[in-house]
């Protein structure tokens, strides 16, 4: 058995300029924090960045930086209105942004992941989002095709995983499990590493073959350290 | 009361024992405030949480639980979380009985704007996150918002003007002058605030309103 | 808090001749065994029946009682090969069956339940699957479609349910999660009972509000019986 | 050594360490038996297992663990288990990297038919199960099959005659007689068993075989 522990740039290694990626997370919690803090270090450039919603409220944390630091071309989502850099980006032309509803987004990805050339949904229907797009009738109601997206490289989070790449999602997984099907290379921040076996197998949320890379993140104790700060920061918590 | 208490209180009589609900940020959640005594409804929070509470004290946290809004939160018991596929697959699927959310305008037909504000030519913001798939996955729509916009134009339109969130979605309107509700007939005008009179809804009002012979208070 | 604790009989009262049913499992294995027995003393008839593949091979067991009571008018799933009274009663066409690859079964079932109106699989093109069927082009490549389906009643299998129908798995949970979305009613027969926050948050496959009957099956001990004999009599544990 | 073995033992050469494998019964799981030392695949059940094996003494066996067969399993360490339509979105999604499966007929373009007998006008089975989904997805295809069915005729034909479960799917073809491999070209002819000629070969096989220069022995 060959361990996917990886150290963290030797991970991050994969994401090079231009390529389409997809990061996890819900407004940055259970977001792969670690992973996203080194790659603003590391500047990579050009990507198009696939996500469900976008950065914790105002920017400066999480996937804001990337943004703040114009990396991404593309945003691929269903909203941009909490991260103040990507509102002003899109407005000047740097930020290119597509937008999807969000239960959209999370199919369109599951259906790259899945095989699936994409699903029909009614949800857009007489809006917008009906630009471009094929629609298909079944008993008279229309809906629209959606198509399947993929990534070179999703960055998800977790909480454990076992060394041949098992994850164990603690709290809301959001969009990780999804996005763990959907990417030529699979990162998987966690905050511990066990052996196999260690994770019961109907604990796993997201199964190791689809991983390609478990990296230690900050841990349990600086994250939890983190969202207090931000929270009290910002007067959720007193 | 100020407008958004009094919505939120009316609103919050839409909320029916047993009933999934999902709440839009501002005016909805404030709604959870006045839920009637022995009424109990699920809360979903989008990002993939039944039952929950928002914790506001050091200490109660978690950093790896929070609702769609990231407000630090707790599950109650008989909660559950979800990942975010399963969760619009409820929210699509019809498994939510209500929905409450704010609008930019809406209209008698029930059709919605509430996430495409102008940001340049052919660009729209703040995205609509997933209001979309709750209009028309929720079993019932209702919609708060104040009446008018700061100019004192009405947001109850014949017809919306800003991009759509979803066609011919929402089945009841909540402002701070009235209840309406959408019908095949068209806008029905089925209660005021306490102390307004009909006509001064009408005047404020761009949508063709319905008028019963008998139009109550609302009771808040 | 109302209990969703219902009385075996009660909840399969649900079950009305000439409906369709969802049922759980995988050839009989973890599928709700004390239901399909009740279901065929009850004797409802003329369903029609969804399920991801068949009974246990050779009949006598489980959804294989069903079909062999004749209360089965139509099969909808991938296999019946395993039911001999399947093959008997659809060559004689007394049974209608509907194939579908055990893939696109599931897919099926899930878009029903998720509000999709279906979704497009590359499984199939080129075979019978494609008749009758609409397609879509998607970069050149060609998809069926495959249409959403739903079920009257779902009776799904679970290990463990809360007072409000939250649902714990044990072992394979195979296609219960996804018909508990994908029926106006669903029961979900368990082997515990337990209150509301015994099942953590994280544990929960099925979440109660999709669950409208909690009722209790054979229990743990009995089905761990069952299945040794079962197993014993056809020589696959010595 | 009898056909089964034989195929078994060859198909068994095409389990690549590390690779995700999903194994049809019969011959398929015969080859398991037969995995090179210093081999690891992690194996696939379609009902939702990754990296198992069966157990078959009375006692070590749990009701709740089968396999697609509904034989008693055990989940290995580093194992795990998933529902059916997260099984089937890695099997049609491509994660899974090699998948032997038997059939009825194969072609010299790689169609395979291997679920339709006829039932009746315009009926088959016994059903594909997953098996069509596993042609589709899984990055290559080792179809295994007796040579020749028990008439004496070719399984190996010019173009299926039953029910396709999947056009232009199968990479590699192993028979007790021969390894044949699915190119653009056509289906050429790789290895022979032991001790069999090429004439052998062709005078068995309707398909058209492209024969190299030189044809290799399989090496048991």
């Amino acid at each position: 058995m060959k361990s996917k522990e990886t150290a963290l740039d030797a991970a991050l290694n994969q994401v090079k300029d231009g390529m389409t990626i997809m990061i996890g997370g819900f407004l940055g919690q259970n977001a792969p924090l670690a992973c996203i803090d080194r790659l603003v270090e590391r500047g990579v450039k050009d990507l198009t960045l696939i996500t469900a919603v976008n950065a914790y409220v105002g920017g400066g944390f999480g996937m804001g930086k990337l943004i703040e630091n114009k990396q991404i071309k593309k945003y691929i989502g269903s909203h941009i209105g909490t991260c103040p850099a990507a509102v002003e980006q899109y407005k000047s032309g740097e930020l290119e942004v597509e937008y999807y509803p969000q239960g959209t987004v999370i199919e369109k990805i599951r259906a790259g992941g899945a095989g699936l050339g994409g699903v029909l949904t009614p949800v857009g229907i007489g809006t917008l989002m009906e630009e471009g797009k094929q629609k298909v009738v079944i008993d008279g109601k229309e809906y629209l095709v959606e198509t399947a997206i993929k990534a070179d490289v999703a960055i998800i989070r977790g909480y454990k995983a076992d060394k041949v790449g098992n994850i164990l999602y603690r709290g809301t997984p959001n969009s990780n499990p999804v996005m763990a099907l959907a990417a030529d290379y699979v990162i998987a921040e966690v905050d511990y590493v066990v052996e196999p076996g260690e994770i019961a197998p109907d604990r796993v949320g997201t199964p190791g073959i689809l991983v390609d890379a478990v990296v230690l993140g900050y841990g349990e104790e600086k994250t939890q350290e983190i969202f207090k700060n931000l929270w009290v920061r910002d007067k959720k918590l007193a | 009361m100020n407008a958004r208490e009094l919505i939120a209180r009316r609103a919050a009589q839409e909320f029916k024992d047993g009933f999934v609900m999902n709440l839009g940020f501002g005016i909805p959640v404030l709604a959870a405030s006045y839920i009637p005594e022995g009424v109990n409804v699920i809360l979903q929070a989008e990002n993939g949480i039944f039952e929950f509470e928002a914790v506001t004290k050091v200490g109660e946290q978690d950093a790896y639980i929070a609702d769609a809004a990231c407000q630090p939160t707790k599950i109650l018991p008989g909660g559950c979380t979800v990942d975010l596929a399963m969760s619009f697959a409820i929210i699509r699927g019809g498994h939510v009985d209500a929905t409450v959310l704010g609008a930019l305008e809406v209209d008698q037909e029930g059709n919605i704007a509430n996430w495409a504000l102008p940001a340049g030519p052919g660009k729209w913001m703040p995205g609509m996150g997933g209001a979309m798939d709750l209009l028309v996955g929720a079993k019932k729509v209702i919609c708060t918002l104040q009446h008018t916009n700061k100019k004192g134009e009405s947001k109850i339109l014949k017809k919306c003007a800003l991009p759509l969130s979803a066609a011919k979605a929402v089945d009841l309107i909540i402002t701070e002058l009235a209840v309406m509700e959408v019908t095949p007939q068209g806008l029905v005008l089925k209660e005021v605030a306490p102390g307004v009179a009909v006509d001064e809804v009408k005047a404020v009002t761009e949508a063709d309103l319905i008028v019963p012979d008998s139009v109550p208070e609302m009771v808040l």
